[in-house]
């Protein structure tokens, strides 16, 4: 990939809380690079960090209590991990722009749902009420909105989930963003509306050419939509690779328990039980030593147990770019 | 039935988090220093009117004209009254009756409220109409008439300004306490213990009552700095508690006719009442910020 | 609208009742006599009991009861007693007074303690913030005849801005509004602040953030609507304690409102009148109610709908 | 502006003086009666001719013969006849009115069947012509005169009256007088607005205006009165600001104080035990330091009291001093078999002034050295008035002013056998009974005096049955425009602005 | 019915009343569940499986009598459920019970484990306090957890760690029938794995008939042994889980089927036909078919016609027009 595909990079993103008992470290030095016109997929369990690695990124981690660092942030070559709030606020609903999990609560009730959606365009380009409204139109109408004319002066509650998270897409492409960040956008949703969303958004990126980081905990829609996979696991990056590498040659045993476990749909019934992964996803405030994995990992070795193994390439046989935070992995492997 | 014979899949739950509800709430609330400052100076408040008979300086009702009025003084540490009381042992015994004033009619109509808006936000149906029109007629009765109403027609004592501001305090409470229950009653866990068979009467008593407890704590401490409010106004009006008794809404109320001469004899219970509503007040709020939390993780 | 205004007058109509029933059974179970009251010291037995027969005092409670309710039911609330006046003429007098009051003092709670709590949320912790807030206690914490006493002194005694009692004009109302005011512009800046901290939390607020808005404009455009429904709420429930309120503050500023009216009728027993009283001052929370109700559908247009759909 | 401003503390509620016993300035100012008392002095008064010339009285006191001063005119104009003084009083006896003061009548021939609805007319009542009133009693009254000057025997209009109808003196439009003011507004709870009639037949009103506030909060009352928003400050409604203005230099020259015709007592139920014993009485009356009360608590603005009658009353001569003595008291409750001391009630009604809850506490404190261990029990007045009718009303405290200068308007208010009911069975000696009905129907002066005097040394001394206190001044503040104020020889709040001048 | 049959509905019925009442205007009705007609057997799993709203809950809370029907009749066992008075239905309820979806919302945050497990068996009169004791120490251990944790909080446990509380109450007094509603759904996929592991475990020890409500068609695929699929209020099609994800018969069910995103990346290409428009609201039901409005291979009959559901080689659908038929 040519350095200049490159819309956004992520070098060494730590996010850290500091709460009631001590500060808690809940992403550590998390790296990716996301190419022009790319789905770049985020996956992991619930609490691993996927929707704060996203809201570092916007600058939008709960303050005073967050704080982020990050070795370098740029976003289509300038960088944006040293801007001061001001500087950021202009990037924010401009450059990058966000959809939300919950189509229901991330629309203010008591606003019309046109003037919520056309307020970017308000904001970054001082555009007025007619010019906003007919942008909005054909916002509506690019997002597959039926009858988007009766549509914008609704109130959020009079949409339908569906209809709302379009809104929401719709909100988020309104300045032409160079980057969208969507949070799980279709868990709150019905599969067969989910389906339609993420059609809608795959469609946009080859119309549109956004590059979209897509986040999810739902490995199906990682294998639909993503060119390339970041799996996380308890605030780290635990593998990274193009999708078919890395669904086809899963190089992490969490990354290969999770293709295990996830219940397919396609083929018929194993047997009575499902393969799993044992114990529980680990408490950020206290994470074991070694390999974060390593209490539930079936070939934890002696030296998981004491050090972090790095993200290294994973193993022979995989493309470029595939990389795994294992010690099976790691040039060395176990011995070291 | 039989216990299973092979063991299922033992799980590698590791050692749980050392914590409980209560641990955590008191944590919570030891790190608010305002709510902190509030009950320290609750605690020493009813320290000193448990203890006023032995700890004050003065017999509270000894009428001495000859030390009308005096002020501050090393005998008379916040100077005297216009029948040469003790202002201080007028304070501390006022305490008692200020906050027995405060607390008992608050549990009171707490109690009442707590049952009422259990009942009606858990029975609903005619239960729920008849005690929200009730509760709708107590709120919308001024309040103040309706306690003097009561006051006037049972007479001023003590009693009947518990049975005045138990009655005008048990409608919010029930408000409140139905809101909560009608939330409650679509939660998973009620329905479980439904689906148990267990009674209406256990549900409502031991998983009800048990999650507006926070609620009420709350409600609790903005009771009581209102209803002292109330007893003052009340005194104010000459319905309230009856002279000798002191009580601090009584003391001042009195005290302002000697505003000019001897601001002290006014002020002095005043910023008694003042503090202790600051107090609540704080303690209030540290409650709710220390109970809320938790019951959302 | 209309309709769901007509419908909630129409169910308070039983409290109402309820409420005026309470009254009259409560003050005719007890010792006292109007008649007695109203003649004092010089009045024979004899012409009291004579009194009492021309007035129906006699007759049995239900009977007066119901040929209130039928009265009243036509318009006529009957004649004060001790004020040998129509009651609905004394009440029509009052009540602008009154109402002038309470509506000056929900004023200056709302222009206070809005716009106050407002900036306590968005400067949380400062010292801004830390004064605002004690000082809103002290609102809360200070009786009525207390901080009146306290203005009429600053302002009116030592500073001649305004004057001390009376109503006869404007001016005489600003500090009994401030005095009846400020204990609720103390509630309503602290709803205020903690309403619009919780509605910060919120995730459509993280959605205006994430479109670029500033953080004004996050509160103005986004947050403040929404934090302001529980605070319209509070103010509904105001309405009833700003007509206690009216009760001591009337007769510290000499105000000739129902207030006074009110608690002359509870000490005389005068039932007419009371009932008179009452009976606005219950329907005047209701309104108040009524209005919230309103506002909220202004503010919220769920509730809008919701309201459309009961109506 | 020529206008005084004055205030009271509770509104009149009407201008109609058949309809109130306690609040007479607006009758005071509005009509006129027959005959007025004068205040002649500090607590000195004298009957002169009001709207009544001259008058005759025959022979045997029952009949009086009242000739009315041509071309007095009520504010509506009409004309003064005699038809309207017997219109007057003919309305307050009638039944139909439900007047309350209808005691000062009931000595007039027919009054109790008319009263009674006997009767159509008064048959004591009699227009002789247009402007000579006769009136006949059924006994002679020796106070008779002196009650047609109280306040209550307010002359009106017959046209104006029967028109008004139940409304009369509700409204400026309902009222109409022959008095030295017009009343042209009226706002319940706040003020009344009088202006001067400039056809009084005694001359125009020096001020043209005056001005009644209402005002309940006393230190409101003060700040007013010192922000120069009122005239005239009554000390009665603000009693602790006693010492301020007396103390003062701006205002100690502007006090008006003046002797009240008044007696502060403790009426004592002798039905409750335990003093239906003499002797706890007397202990009673020996256990309390009224000194120190009149001097702490009053700022020794008055005198002690040692008899029924208030100085300044007709026939008062000092009676025995009372003395204090608490051991002694202790020995006469171990004599009534009360050696340990004995529980005894104070009452009180909770929308009095604070003064009498202060008077209590004081007292509870003083008698616990006698023995006495007294509670305080407090009730509403509606309450009060009605347990006093029953006879279940606890001693309590209150203050009595001449409504009229006669003992009479006293010893029949406290001790006949009808009055004793109304104040609560504080008598229950039949001879006192017969003697004060007696008295009533005395002519001789000297005779009727002494009688009083021996039925004081009875009633204080023998049977203390009564525990006078003091007497208080009554003191004023008034801003030095305020001229010609004087105190009402009853030493009454309620007065006529009629000679007040402000300049 | 033959012995087999745990659970049985006939033209099962449920409608909520919503606004309305006094002045209120026309009060109008959503018909969640709308005549199903079922039979579940013993030791089955029978999975339940349509959109939001479209009345899953509704009916597995019908049939358990934690709501009332508003017609029909369900059967446990061949006792009619619906005739019964409080006490019969309460004595009853230890053999039916439910598992909900939320593990944080449906345990009481303010009662220890301990005393959650012991309400049920103290409900039912278990015993002694000691026995209930050890039988819920029991009960934590045939979920997978240690005794000791019968002190703790819930709030102390993740969500798995709930879910299995969730169980171990269901199995307190030894149920013959569990609704599962959910169950699985708010869990981790590694954790949900575990949690289907132990309710298929214990389905095999303690021979449990599972009533299993999910939209989630892939543990459909892997758990159940029968499906049942519902559309706004109806079942448009049952049949075995093979049977049914190999030759869908109702055109909803091929395209619920299609809609799941499959996770394999080389799939990702495929021509799939997708569902369109929205779920119409149970309020306001269109005429005919319910599905006509989504359905791609309406015609004329189905906007008309509401098709019976109808037996097909020992599957059941509602369609005018059956697929691989
Ligand atoms: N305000 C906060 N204070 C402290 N810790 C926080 C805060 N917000 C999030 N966390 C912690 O950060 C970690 C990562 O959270 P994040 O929301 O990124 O998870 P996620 O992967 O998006 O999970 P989910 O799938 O549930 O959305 C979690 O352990 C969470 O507890
Ligand atoms: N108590 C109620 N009052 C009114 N309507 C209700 C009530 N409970 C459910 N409904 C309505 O009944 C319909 C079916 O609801 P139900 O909860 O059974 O659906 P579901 O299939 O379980 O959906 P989900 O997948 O969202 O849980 C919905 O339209 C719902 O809004
Ligand atoms: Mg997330
Ligand atoms: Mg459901
Ligand atoms: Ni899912």
């Amino acid at each position: 990939m040519a350095e200049t595909d490159i819309i956004l990079s992520v070098q060494g993103l730590t996010t850290e809380f500091s709460g009631d008992r001590g500060d808690v470290r809940v992403l550590d030095d998390v790296s990716f690079d996301v190419g022009r016109g790319r789905i770049v997929g985020v996956v992991g369990e619930s609490g691993s960090g996927k929707s704060m690695t996203a809201l570092s990124l916007m600058g939008l981690v709960p303050q005073p209590q967050g704080r982020v660092s990050a070795r370098s942030i740029t976003l289509d070559g300038q960088e944006i991990s040293r801007l001061g709030p001001s500087a950021m606020r202009r990037i924010r609903g401009r450059d990058i722009a966000m959809v939300f999990q919950e189509p229901m609560t991330s629309l203010n009730p008591v606003r019309r749902v046109w003037e919520q959606v056309g307020e970017p365009l308000a904001i970054h380009h001082g555009l007025g009420r007619r010019a906003i409204r007919a942008r909005v139109l054909e916002m509506f109408e690019l997002v597959g909105i039926p009858e988007p004319k009766t549509r914008l002066d609704a109130y959020p509650h009079q949409l339908s989930g569906g209809l709302r998270q379009r809104a929401m897409i719709a909100m988020g492409l309104i300045c032409e963003p160079k980057l969208l960040i969507a949070d799980e956008p279709t868990t709150a949703l019905d599969v067969t509306t989910q389906s339609q969303i993420l059609r809608l958004m795959r469609d946009l990126r080859d119309r549109v050419g956004t590059s979209i980081i897509l986040i999810t905990h739902d490995l199906g829609i990682i294998a639909e939509m993503c060119d390339e996979v970041n799996v996380m696991y308890a605030g780290q990056l635990v593998e990274q690779g193009e999708v078919f590498a890395l669904f086809d040659q899963p190089a992490h045993p969490y990354t290969r328990g999770l293709l295990a476990s996830i219940p397919r749909a396609t083929e018929p019934r194993a047997g009575r039980r499902m393969p799993s992964i044992p114990g529980m996803v680990p408490n950020l405030a206290k994470l074991p030593p070694g390999c974060r994995f390593n209490p539930r990992c079936g070939e934890v070795m002696p030296v998981c147990l004491r050090r972090d193994p790095g993200l290294t390439a994973a193993g022979t046989g995989s493309g470029p770019g595939h990389t795994a935070r294992c010690w099976l992995h790691s040039p060395n492997g176990g011995t070291a | 039935m039989t216990s299973p014979s092979a063991p299922l899949p033992a799980d590698a739950i590791e050692a749980l988090e050392e914590a409980s509800f209560l641990r955590d709430t008191v944590r919570a609330f030891r790190k608010n220093r305002m709510a902190m400052v509030g009950l320290a100076f609750v605690l020493l408040l009813v320290l000193g009117a448990v203890f006023a008979p032995w700890i004050s300086p003065h017999d509270p009702y000894r009428v001495a004209l000859d030390e009308q009025l005096l002020p501050a003084s090393t005998t008379y540490w916040l100077g005297t009254d216009n029948f040469g009381r003790d202002v201080l042992t007028r304070i501390l015994y006022g305490a008692r009756i200020s906050l027995v004033v405060g607390i008992v009619p608050s549990l009171i109509s707490l109690m009442i409220g707590t049952m009422m808006g259990i009942l009606s936000g858990y029975l609903g149906g005619r239960t729920d109409f008849v005690v929200m029109r009730l509760a709708d007629m107590m709120i919308a009765f001024p309040s103040l008439l309706l306690a003097m109403v009561v006051m006037y027609t049972l007479g001023a004592n003590l009693l009947n300004i518990f049975i005045a501001l138990a009655l005008v305090g048990w409608a919010s409470v029930a408000r409140v306490v139905r809101s909560q229950t009608l939330a409650l009653r679509e939660k998973e866990f009620i329905e479980a213990a439904r689906a148990n068979g267990t009674a209406r009467i256990t549900v409502m008593l031991r998983h009800i009552f048990p999650n507006v407890v926070p609620t009420l704590i709350v409600l609790f401490t903005l009771a009581i700095p209102e209803a002292i409010m109330w007893e003052s106004s009340l005194s104010f009006l000459g319905v309230g508690v009856q002279p000798p008794e002191a009580s601090w809404g009584l003391l001042v109320a009195k005290g302002k006719e000697y505003m000019f001469q001897a601001p002290a004899v006014a002020i002095a219970p005043g910023v008694a009442i003042l503090l202790t509503v600051l107090a609540f007040n704080f303690i209030g709020d540290g409650l709710r910020d220390a109970l809320d939390p938790s019951m959302k993780d | 609208m209309l309709m769901f205004a007509l419908r909630r007058i129409l169910v308070s109509i039983p409290v109402l009742i309820g409420i005026t029933l309470i009254l009259f059974i409560m003050l005719n179970v007890v010792p006292g006599d109007p008649v007695a009251l109203m003649m004092k010291e010089h009045a024979s037995a004899d012409v009291i009991e004579r009194v009492r027969q021309q007035m129906h005092l006699d007759d049995p409670l239900l009977t007066r009861y119901l040929s209130f309710l039928w009265d009243a039911l036509h318009g006529d609330l009957g004649k004060s007693i001790k004020l040998n006046r129509p009651v609905t003429d004394l009440i029509l007098k009052a009540f602008p007074n009154t109402l002038m009051l309470a509506v000056s003092a929900a004023l200056v709670s709302w222009i206070v303690g809005i716009p106050v709590g407002i900036l306590s949320a968005v400067r949380r912790d400062s010292f801004l913030d830390r004064f605002f807030m004690g000082f809103s206690l002290l609102g809360v914490s200070m009786p009525i005849f207390w901080s009146a006493l306290l203005l009429q002194y600053v302002f009116a005694m030592k500073l001649r801005l305004l004057p001390v009692s009376g109503f006869y004009g404007w001016q005489y109302m600003i500090l009994p509004a401030i005095v009846l005011g400020w204990s609720s512009a103390g509630v309503i800046a602290r709803l205020m602040r903690s309403s619009l901290l919780e509605v910060m939390r919120l995730d459509y607020i993280r959605t205006a953030r994430a479109k670029g808005l500033r953080e004004t404009g996050v509160i103005t455009r986004h947050a403040l609507k929404n934090a302001l429904i529980p605070v319209v709420t509070i103010m509904a429930i105001q309405v009833a304690g700003l007509l206690s309120g009216a009760v001591i503050t009337e007769a510290i500023f000499s105000i000739p409102g129902v207030g006074r009216i009110t608690i002359s009728a509870i000490s005389s027993r005068d039932m007419p009148l009371l009932q008179g009283a009452v009976l606005f001052a219950t329907v005047l929370v209701i309104l108040g109610n009524l209005v919230a109700d309103i506002l909220y559908s202004v503010l919220d247009p769920r509730i809008r709908a919701q309201m459309r759909k009961e109506a | 502006e020529n206008m005084l401003r004055v205030s009271y503390s509770e509104d009149p509620k009407t201008a109609d003086v058949q309809m109130t016993t306690d609040a007479y300035t607006l009758p005071l100012n509005i009509f006129d009666r027959l005959v007025e008392s004068e205040t002649t002095g500090p607590g000195q008064s004298a009957l002169v001719p009001g709207l009544a010339e001259s008058w005759e009285v025959s022979e045997d006191g029952l009949t009086y013969t009242f000739h009315l001063r041509a071309g007095v005119k009520f504010h509506d104009g009409a004309d003064l006849t005699a038809d309207d003084v017997v219109y007057t009083f003919d309305r307050m006896l009638n039944p139909a009115t439900k007047a309350l003061n209808t005691d000062i009548l009931t000595f007039i021939a027919g009054a109790e069947e008319r009263l009674d609805g006997a009767a159509d007319s008064v048959s004591g009542l009699k227009a002789l012509d247009d402007l000579t009133v006769q009136i006949t009693l059924t006994k002679p009254y020796a106070a008779f005169l002196a009650l047609l000057a109280s306040p209550g025997a307010s002359i009106y209009d017959r046209d104006f009256t029967e028109a008004a109808g139940d409304q009369f003196g509700l409204t400026p439009e309902t009222t109409n007088g022959t008095g030295p003011f017009i009343l042209r507004d009226y706002t319940l709870n706040d003020s009344q607005m009088l202006e001067a009639n400039d056809d009084y037949w005694r001359g125009r009103a020096k001020l043209d205006r005056l001005l009644v506030r209402v005002v309940s909060d006393s230190e409101t009352l003060r700040l007013l009165f010192e922000t120069d928003e009122l005239d005239v400050f009554d000390l009665d409604y603000a009693p602790t600001q006693t010492p301020y203005f007396y103390g003062s230099d701006q205002w100690k020259g502007q006090v008006r104080s003046g002797p009240r015709v008044g007696i502060y007592y403790y009426a004592i139920n002798q039905l409750k035990e335990p003093f239906g014993d003499a002797r706890v009485r007397k202990a009673f009356q020996m256990a309390i330091d009224r000194q120190t009360i009149l001097d702490k608590n009053f700022y020794g603005k008055g005198k002690l009291e040692d008899g029924v009658m208030p100085r300044g009353l007709a026939c008062y001569t000092p009676a025995e001093a009372i003395e204090y003595n608490p051991a002694k008291a202790r020995e006469l409750l171990a004599e009534a078999g009360y050696p340990d001391g004995v529980e005894i009630n104070l009452q009180q009604v909770s929308s009095w002034s604070t003064k009498w809850s202060d008077m209590n506490q004081i007292i509870q404190a003083q008698v616990a050295e006698a023995g006495f261990k007294a509670n305080i029990v407090t009730t509403d007045e509606a309450a009060f008035l009605a347990a006093r009718k029953t006879g279940e009303a606890e001693a309590y405290t209150q203050v009595w002013s001449a409504d009229f200068n006669d003992p009479d308007n006293f010893f029949y208010t406290f001790f006949s056998e009808s009055g004793t009911k109304v104040r609560g069975y504080n008598n229950e000696d039949p001879e006192v009974f017969a003697a004060i009905e007696e008295g009533r129907g005395m002519t001789d002066p000297a005779a009727r005096c002494k009688l009083y005097q021996d039925l004081t040394a009875r009633i204080v001394g023998t049977d203390a049955a009564w525990v006078p206190l003091f007497s208080l001044d009554h003191s004023y503040v008034v801003q030095p425009r305020v001229k010609n104020f004087v105190v009402p020889w009853n030493g009454w709040s309620d007065m006529s602005y009629y000679k007040v001048e402000v300049e | 019915m033959t012995e087999d049959v745990v659970i049985s509905t006939r033209d099962l019925t449920r409608h909520f009343r919503v606004g309305g009442g006094f002045l209120g205007g026309p009060a109008r009705v959503v018909r969640a569940v709308d005549g199903v007609t079922l039979d579940i057997r013993a030791r089955e799993t029978f999975a339940l499986v349509g959109e939001s709203g479209c009345g899953k809950t509704t009916l597995g809370r019908v049939m358990l009598r934690l709501q009332e029907p508003t017609s029909g009749t369900v059967a446990y066992r061949g006792t009619d459920l619906t005739g019964l008075d409080e006490g019969a239905m309460n004595a009853l309820r230890k053999k039916l019970q439910i598992v909900f979806q939320d593990p944080y919302a449906s345990l009481n945050p303010r009662m220890r484990v301990g005393e959650i497990l012991a309400e049920p068996l103290r409900s039912h009169g278990f015993g002694s306090s000691a026995e209930i004791r050890e039988r819920s120490a029991e009960l934590l251990e045939m979920v997978g957890l240690r005794r000791q944790y019968l002190r703790n909080y819930p709030h102390q446990f993740s969500g798995g760690q709930r879910q299995r509380i969730g169980i171990a109450r269901a199995l307190a007094n030894g149920p013959d029938f569990v609704v599962c509603d959910e169950s699985v759904s708010a869990l981790d996929v590694s954790i949900q794995a575990q949690v289907l592991n132990l309710l298929a475990d214990l389905q095999d020890q303690l021979k449990l008939t599972y009533l299993f409500i999910t939209h989630d068609l892939a543990v459909v695929r892997q758990f159940a042994d029968r499906v049942g699929v519902m559309f706004l209020g109806q079942l448009v099609e049952v049949g075995r889980t093979e049977e049914l994800f190999a030759a869908p018969l109702h055109p909803y069910t091929m395209l619920l089927m299609e809609a799941v995103p499959r996770p394999d990346p080389h799939q990702r290409g495929r021509d799939r036909p997708i569902l369109t428009g929205e779920i119409p609201s149970p309020m306001n039901l269109p005429p005919g078919c319910r599905f006509h409005t989504r359905c791609p291979f309406a015609r004329d009959i189905c906007r008309v016609e509401d098709p019976a559901l109808q037996e097909r080689g020992g599957r059941t659908v509602a369609c005018h027009f059956p697929l691989n038929g």
